[in-house]
């Protein structure tokens, strides 16, 4: 394994850039996730490591390896595609042999490696069988296998869940994760799916349009979103459109006059509210922010409920509480008092596209 | 009267099925009865059976030389036809450029345009070349094969077509990022895939070039024969089971070669 | 590096893909000029150009009756084909019983046993029906529509199969919900789905009979003519482009189909 | 509309019972869910209510009359299927019109409903379309107006969303929901998926084995789940596996002894908790059940906590928290205080299979 470096990676097709100005470190044995909307550029980020995309500025290394000009055969990449992309008229084995025999390893080495991989994802015994005899999600863990007999400087994961049903998703998930930390793969796997990113990786990436939008942590991204993009996109928002009129003074466009942590946004702004963060009933009263409202819908999701509350004209928030026994229901229609801690506003400029 | 609507539809098209496998099965089988029949004057009812008809093929020198020429034509025919097919698939399937999707149709022309045209057009072509050239084209067994090589070249494109729909690209990918380089990846992932399509094509192109008659009887050299030309020589002056013979030994090779090819390569996939 | 390789490696794929489409066009591309020389004997250079080989044609009692026995065989044989071929073709793809898929291989068997082999066949057991009932059968029009319907079965069940899988069955349970009965649900939702594969067929067995001329040496009534034997008698006697020209209008009438149909159905997607 | 009374239906075929004595009474405009993972009859039990599968045994009413004998053509259902299964040679407004034509409406009456069908499910104006040049989402539309147009006594929905991607089944799910609510349709939708089932349903239908489990509201299967098969499929639950000594006490397999509501239980049990009704922390030790464990993962999912606590070798709980700034967030391998009410005690008898 070795850690790899993104040197403001750039790719443009004519006058479209798809790509700008991409730099990242990834470390030895990180799990880094590429995460976006679809066309944001992550996938073309992920096929210009693997090297299937020639780079129109900017360097990639692996560990100390300048590979940007490099063909995919010498980069060492491990790859695991979405549509699994095993060799359908291998078996198993045969299949997860291949990347050894083009390294020109002994036949005597090859058997217990690919022995090894296979036991690594749990399919020791299938190695005979062909990939249209197993399910979608054994085929992807062959893939897997496949991209580990190599043993890769990197582990590239482009989508690897997104062909598989939500209950495999899940096993799958885990089954990645737990062998990326065992054998401290350095990985980088791209996404679109927020639930995935967020439990599986170490450190995420936001992507959009072509650019980063924000490094860091599950809790940074979450906590302390750099815009209202990265806000939306990572975890549920209420939004309330409004103007900062004065340092940690907010009115929205319905007139609500709020409190929130004074910033360098000024003028327009967005209000951008955690459903979790708001409280529903007397308690309210104590927060910073409070006020009453009617109850316009409430979702009943098992272990959760979602309280559409109506403020005023403009302006509604969700409030998501846990569905404890003691919890109290609101119902449709009901005056309801709403409030949130001013720490609870995540403010930026408005956007204006 | 609903559940009996509902058998009865099925009964009729279940009846169709059989039919229409009757009205191809009927007359095959029946050469294939007569060619065992005692009596030279095929009639009901047989005399006895014999297998003496099958030892009159061999006697017979237009039968035996005929059947090496179009052995020779047709091999020579579909490995041609394969050469430049399977090429012309894999770029046809890949890549769309001007005319691809026009190109793709006109590959298949040998097919639809009757054999009779086909054969007189090769015939004035190669006429014309041989005035304008002065080399031996016509009559030449090179000739012979240059024609019959178009009638192997539709069933590549269409059989390798079909094949390589079933490849996922990320394949070939997935063998790059494993360490092979474009020529390995292009011989161990991309052939492989589409072999199924390229035996079968191999199979129905040797087929349609072995059985050709009319683009033989333009482009045959004078004195030389092909299998079916001998036959219709044969069936102008005489009719005995022996031609019956000659007719159940083709069908017993071809569906011999298609139960082979079939063990190897699902045709019901590709064909 | 990398990159010369690779566009040496697809130059080659396109020039493969252009020498097989010349290899094929150029034959069809030269019989059309030649119906257009002003001389008799077709020699290099044109001493001028003329229609009046194509005005020959119509003089020529021969070609003027064979290509009205062609049309009215193909006609009739194509109708006989889609007749059996269709309902086939729908139970076998929605059905799976003993034998379906055994079936589904040997109804292409007119596409790959021999011309010639079939011609037999159907001849002998043609005689032997005559022989054993006493009615004419073989020469009379019957047998040899009997004989082209075989010719048109593999494409119809080839060509309705490939468009039935496109056919989602809910789309015909989704009719009956909305109030259409078995009858009016096959009529308006299961035929309309595979129209696309009938009309291809209709075509494909139209030009397949069309242009046949074993079966129909082998059939055809003593003093009665095809277009394709009307093509090889002339050539036996004489070479002049008027046999050019009656393969460009033949080239001219398939090719004008399979345009007209492909506006209406994409063949691309069918065939 | 009319209601939709099911009476001791039952499907056999052969030896094997795929639907066994199942009845229902859909009420006129209600919204009924048949909820069950793949194979436990819920599509079976649709396709007879449709017509497309007759019953063994039992019958079927809608409204008054009765329908188990009649053809799917006589009995005025629309359905809208997976596959959207629209007609691909026909226009949007073609295939809408379809069952107008088979009822043979007038010309002059059909144009104006299959606009107003269109209207209803927001595709003015695509009538002239054909079904391949309409997204996903757009087709599972047209086959909901092609359905509706009919004016169907009851509407069923066979897994109508399952096609979709993610953020446009959320879309559909409301819109869906939205017209059942406006035009009072007596619905029958089947799904695997129990958060759609939740959001969507007035009343639920739990389905396992051909058999029906539960029927109630999202609260009722949430809260008082029959058995211990619902307390699974609908929600997330920690089970602990132990015996029923005494009325309300609980041993664990592990060693716990925990207090539960007295119930007709005795014997090998099974205690099945909601994640959300545990409290981590000092608090828990004001509850029926505390006691001390160790943290072996945290699962960071943006609004939520997920925090697995091993409490001996055997037994093992996860406690979802709500993500607020103020929450105390535990580390791997922190010794922690859990605890749950009584009240939150599920106890069911041990499955042996």
């Amino acid at each position: 394994m070795a850690s790899l470096t993104l040197d403001r990676l750039t790719k443009r097709y004519g006058d479209t850039t798809v790509v700008r100005d991409v730099s990242l470190d990834v470390r030895d044995g990180e799990f880094l996730v590429l995460l976006g909307p679809s066309g944001c550029g992550k996938t073309t980020t992920l096929r210009m490591i693997a090297g299937f995309v020639p780079p129109s500025e900017g360097s990639i290394r692996i560990g100390e390896r300048p590979v940007t000009d490099l063909p995919p055969w010498k980069r060492n990449a491990g790859l695991v595609f979405q549509s699994y992309a095993l060799f359908p008229h291998m078996t198993v084995a045969e299949n997860v042999a291949f990347g050894l025999e083009m390294r020109k390893a002994e036949k005597a080495e090859i058997e217990p490696r690919v022995r090894e991989a296979l036991r690594l994802v749990r399919l020791d015994g299938y190695g005979d069988r062909y990939p249209r005899q197993l399910s979608g999600g054994q085929q992807q863990r062959v893939a897997l296998a496949r991209a580990l007999a190599i043993r890769p400087d990197v582990l590239l994961l482009d989508e690897p869940l997104s062909n598989l049903d939500a209950k495999l998703r899940l096993e799958v998930r885990l089954e990645i994760r737990a062998l990326q930390q065992q054998l401290g793969l350095t990985t980088v796997m791209v996404t679109h799916d927020q639930e995935e990113a967020l439990t599986m990786a170490d450190r995420l990436v936001v992507m959009s349009d072509g650019e980063v939008r924000q490094i860091g942590s599950q809790a940074d991204l979450y906590e302390t979103p750099t815009d209202l993009f990265v806000a939306n996109f990572v975890g549920r928002s209420t939004m309330i459109a409004g103007t900062i009129y004065a340092p940690g003074a907010f009115r929205s466009e319905g007139g609500l006059e709020l409190t929130c942590p004074p910033g360098p946004v000024t003028g327009l702004a967005t209000m951008s509210l955690r459903p979790e963060r708001l409280t529903i009933g007397p308690d309210a009263a104590r927060l910073d922010n409070h006020m009453r409202g009617s109850v316009a819908f409430v979702s009943y999701l098992g272990g959760l409920l979602d309280v559409h509350v109506r403020l005023n004209d403009r302006d509604q928030v969700v409030v998501q509480i846990p569905n404890r026994g003691d919890v109290f229901v609101p119902a449709i229609g009901d005056q309801v008092e709403v409030g949130w801690p001013a720490a609870a506003c995540l403010v930026f400029p408005r956007e204006t596209n | 009267m609903m559940l009996d609507g509902r058998i009865f539809g099925r009964m009729a098209l279940f009846g169709t099925a059989y039919l229409t496998l009757g009205f191809i099965l009927l007359p095959l089988f029946f050469v294939t009865w007569l060619a065992f029949f005692a009596q030279e004057i095929p009639s009901f009812p047989p005399e006895g059976y014999t297998l003496k008809w099958f030892g009159a093929i061999a006697d017979n020198r237009n039968f035996a030389t005929g059947f090496l020429t179009s052995l020779q034509v047709a091999i020579a025919a579909t490995l041609i036809g394969l050469a430049l097919g399977v090429p012309a698939s894999l770029i046809l399937a890949r890549q769309t450029f001007l005319g691809s999707s026009a190109i793709n149709q006109l590959l298949l022309l040998p097919i639809v345009v009757p054999g009779i045209v086909l054969g007189t057009s090769i015939y004035v072509f190669q006429i014309e070349t041989e005035i304008a050239t002065g080399l031996p084209v016509l009559g030449s067994m090179g000739g012979l094969v240059a024609g019959h090589a178009l009638l192997v070249i539709p069933w590549t494109v269409r059989l390798v077509t079909a094949s390589l729909t079933g490849l996922d690209r990320a394949a070939e990918e997935a063998a790059q990022s494993l360490g092979a380089d474009q020529w390995t990846t292009f011989r161990r992932v991309t052939l492989a895939a589409i072999r199924p399509g390229v035996v079968a094509a191999a199979l129905f192109g040797f087929v349609a070039s072995f059985g050709n008659l009319e683009m033989s009887l333009f482009l045959v050299a004078p004195g030389s024969i092909t299998l079916p030309i001998a036959i219709l020589q044969y069936l102008e002056w005489k009719i005995d089971p022996t031609v019956a013979a000659v007719s159940v030994l083709q069908i017993a090779l071809i569906g011999g070669a298609m139960i082979i090819t079939d063990r190897y390569v699902k045709l019901a996939r590709v064909v």
